[in-house]
């Protein structure tokens, strides 16, 4: 991998979180084109590194540097542990606020829906959704934007077979197309994913 | 791409699907008022002299309450991380989020103040000033209010905490609004006083939701 | 003058070395501090001559003066230290405010409760709506909601900026309370009752006043120094210089 | 010294009440001001030192399956 598609430098990244010393001296260096497992026993700190890569965690030590033009959250799409929506409003509704936010005001929600598996659920409200559905609902953006880099915390939770699958083959299409997936799961995608440990 | 409209647009649907958020403060502020003249003495004279006040007080507090649970449900379905992690400056949509708000409380409790005026004996033109001291002053309210409730969002039960934190930020703007209607049943000219709750409202809208959007991020782990 | 300045802020910011130079700050500060007070206090009670007015009562302006402006003074540090706390991400900041909140509630505690002692035997009642004793009675309400949000949330680095974030709203709101408080006061009951202004008042009694201010406000100043020096322990505790510190002094 | 005697110091000629309300009132708020930053200094400390000497038993002789 040259290094002009290298997006991510991150060095000896440490995070200390309520008086205990979550990872420390992590190093990763993340090209165009990788999918990213990060693994690690449940404490060890994913969520809140994936929260410091997305810059909304920041008291944290070491340098972390984002190879992309302008403001690095143009090219991020973050979907966290939590869904993301307004479990009021409905897919429709919640995807076209999210899509706004990010300038991709001619992008259409409903074949992306249909993609995550929501079809004819579209204008139904969140609530009276299942947690796959809600999990699958906050997934549809996968099929939105074109943000280069991914960052998923559990994409794969609460999300049946057929979805896992689906999900799957959506990250390495991304991945081959040039972009940047970094996800926490248990869930290997594919062979050649890299993995990054996590934890003592 | 200022992320204005939108979220001005999701807040008015979130806020109409939640009627209750929209109704519990009118309520709450009605109960308060018609407290007093049971509470004190219903004799005109004195409801005319603390009419004014009450009216003020009961506004306060109405928009202070109205204000605990803002963003809380943001939070805690992780909308407010999307607006985080959004390459959007976060003045206009947390503008959008206060505008959205006012409308939904604020602005029913100007539009019933005359009522309550009414109640106090207070002189049919003494209401329009106090509709329009409250037309000026609840805005500043909501948003130095939200300022106090994106600190205390990510707290369970921010409650009384909320108040603490307000409530003497409310001390201005409780002085010039109850103090315009008591000017003016003096007599004196109040124009000075509404320019006073101008300003005051110049600055909430220019500054405040910079403070609320560095609360916002305090709150969810910056 | 300014790259000396900015030495000292890089300096004083790292948490280590504003523990080593306060603390020997401290063995010189605090007998200047009890001397200047105790000075202060003693000149004001038993050798500053009475008010021809108000007799011997006023002589309590020499601890209520001086708290309240120290009490003021106090907030206004920890807007400053708020808004570098915010900006710069100064941790030193944070600690700051941790370190100055509860004397500076107390001062102004001591400078309300001065106050209405005062007004009784000059104005008959315990408590006076004077713009000065209200505007303190809501400078103590803005301290105790910054101590109560930084006690409310358990990360100390979120509680440090949330309280730092409050700081900055109530230093501007402080002066905006100020000048309301005064318009408010001036409607109803006109400017009768005013507490004496310190500027009218003879040399034998604005000396002692001073000195006594300058003994609080050193006063002030150790105590922020060992609070800020004991939370700096606390924060950088797995840090092994402090472990080295510790181990070697008994 | 302004006042005739030691007795006349503490009437202050009949405020003595109020002065020396006002004043003792302050010096208990600071008084215990000073208490609290003693108490927490030493608490810090102890906690500290505490925390090390744990840190120390387990490196030394881990009691745990590695040592059998």
């Amino acid at each position: 991998m040259s290094s002009e598609t290298c997006l991510l430098q991150a060095h000896n990244l440490a995070c200390e979180r309520d008086d205990r010393q979550l990872f420390r001296g992590l190093s990763l260096t993340a090209h165009a084109g990788e999918c990213w497992q990060i693994v690690g026993p449940n404490g060890a700190g994913k969520t809140t590194l994936l929260r410091v890569l997305a810059g909304l965690f920041t008291h944290y030590d070491g340098e972390l540097h984002w190879h992309l033009s302008g403001d690095f959250r143009e090219h991020l799409l973050f979907i966290g542990d939590r869904p993301g929506m307004r479990a009021e409003l409905t897919p429709l509704e919640n995807l076209n606020w999210l899509n706004a936010l990010h300038g991709l005001d001619d992008a259409d929600p409903w074949p992306a829906l249909a993609s995550a598996g929501l079809r004819g659920f579209e204008d139904v409200p969140l609530t009276q959704l299942s947690a796959g559905q809600k999990r699958r609902a906050s997934l549809a953006r996968l099929w939105l934007g074109e943000q280069k880099v991914w960052i998923l915390d559990e994409p794969f939770a609460a999300v049946d077979a057929a979805g896992v699958a689906t999900i799957e083959t959506r990250l390495a299409d991304h991945a081959a197309a040039g972009g940047l997936v970094l996800y926490t799961s248990h869930h290997a995608v594919g062979s050649e994913v890299r993995r990054l440990e996590l934890g003592p | 791409m200022t992320g204005f409209a939108p979220t001005l647009a999701r807040e008015l649907r979130l806020g109409l699907c939640a009627r209750a958020e929209i109704i519990n403060p009118l309520f709450f502020f009605l109960m308060v008022v018609t407290l007093f003249p049971l509470g004190l003495d219903p004799e005109p004279d004195l409801l005319r002299r603390i009419g004014p006040g009450v009216v003020w007080v009961a506004a306060l507090l109405a928009v202070m309450l109205s204000l605990d649970q803002l963003f809380r449900r943001d939070y805690e379905s992780g909308a407010l991380e999307q607006l985080l992690v959004a390459p959007v400056a976060l003045y206009f949509p947390v503008l959008a989020r206060l505008l959205g708000h006012w409308l939904l409380t604020g602005l029913p409790l100007v539009v019933l103040s005359p009522v309550l005026g009414g109640l106090f004996a207070l002189p049919a033109a003494v209401l329009d000033e106090l509709a329009l001291s409250l037309l000026l002053g609840t805005p500043i309210l909501t948003v130095v209010g939200a300022i106090g409730a994106a600190l205390t969002t990510g707290l369970g039960r921010g409650g009384m905490l909320l108040a603490l934190l307000v409530l003497p930020l409310y001390v201005p703007v409780l002085i010039f609004g109850a103090g315009v209607v008591g000017r003016s049943l003096a007599g004196y000219d109040v124009d000075a006083v509404f320019a006073l709750l101008g300003a005051l409202l110049a600055l909430a809208v220019s500054l405040g939701p910079l403070a609320v959007a560095a609360g916002l991020r305090i709150s969810s782990g910056d | 003058m300014w790259n000396w300045l900015k030495k000292w802020y890089h300096k004083l910011g790292s948490p280590r070395y504003f523990y080593e130079i306060t603390g020997a700050w401290l063995p010189w500060v605090w007998p200047l501090a009890v001397l200047t007070l105790g000075a202060g206090l003693v000149w004001g009670l038993a050798f500053a001559p009475p008010d021809y007015q108000q007799g011997n009562s006023y002589r309590i302006i020499f601890i209520h003066v001086p708290a309240a402006s120290a009490a003021l003074l106090g907030y206004v540090a920890m807007g400053v230290a708020g808004l570098v706390a915010l900006v710069w991400r100064m941790k030193m900041a944070e600690i700051m405010i941790k370190a100055i909140a509860p004397f500076g509630a107390t001062l102004a505690a001591i400078a309300l409760i001065t106050g209405a002692i005062w007004g009784k035997p000059t104005w008959g009642t315990w408590w006076v709506w004077d713009a000065r004793l209200t505007s303190m009675l809501i400078l103590l309400f803005l301290y105790l909601g910054v101590i109560a949000l930084q006690n409310a949330i358990t990360d100390p680095r979120q509680a440090g900026r949330a309280a730092g974030l409050l700081a900055v709203v109530g230093v501007i709101n402080v002066v905006i309370v100020k000048y309301s408080v005064q318009w408010w006061n001036s409607l109803h009951q006109g400017s009768t009752i005013r507490m004496t202004e310190e500027s009218t008042m003879p040399p034998e009694m604005l000396t002692p006043l001073l000195i006594s201010m300058a003994g609080f406000y050193l006063l002030f100043a150790c105590i922020v120094l060992v609070n800020a020096r004991s939370e700096v322990l606390w924060r950088e505790r797995r840090a092994n210089w402090v472990r080295r510190e510790l181990s070697n002094v008994l | 010294m302004y006042f005739e005697s030691f007795a006349d110091f503490l009437e202050m000629g009949r405020h003595g009440f109020y002065v020396w309300t006002a004043y003792g009132v302050s010096l208990a708020l600071i008084v215990t001001n000073l208490v609290a930053m003693v108490h927490r200094r030493r608490q810090v400390r102890a906690e500290i030192r505490r925390a090390s000497r744990r840190e120390e038993a387990v490196e030394n002789h881990p009691r745990n399956e590695q040592s059998s």
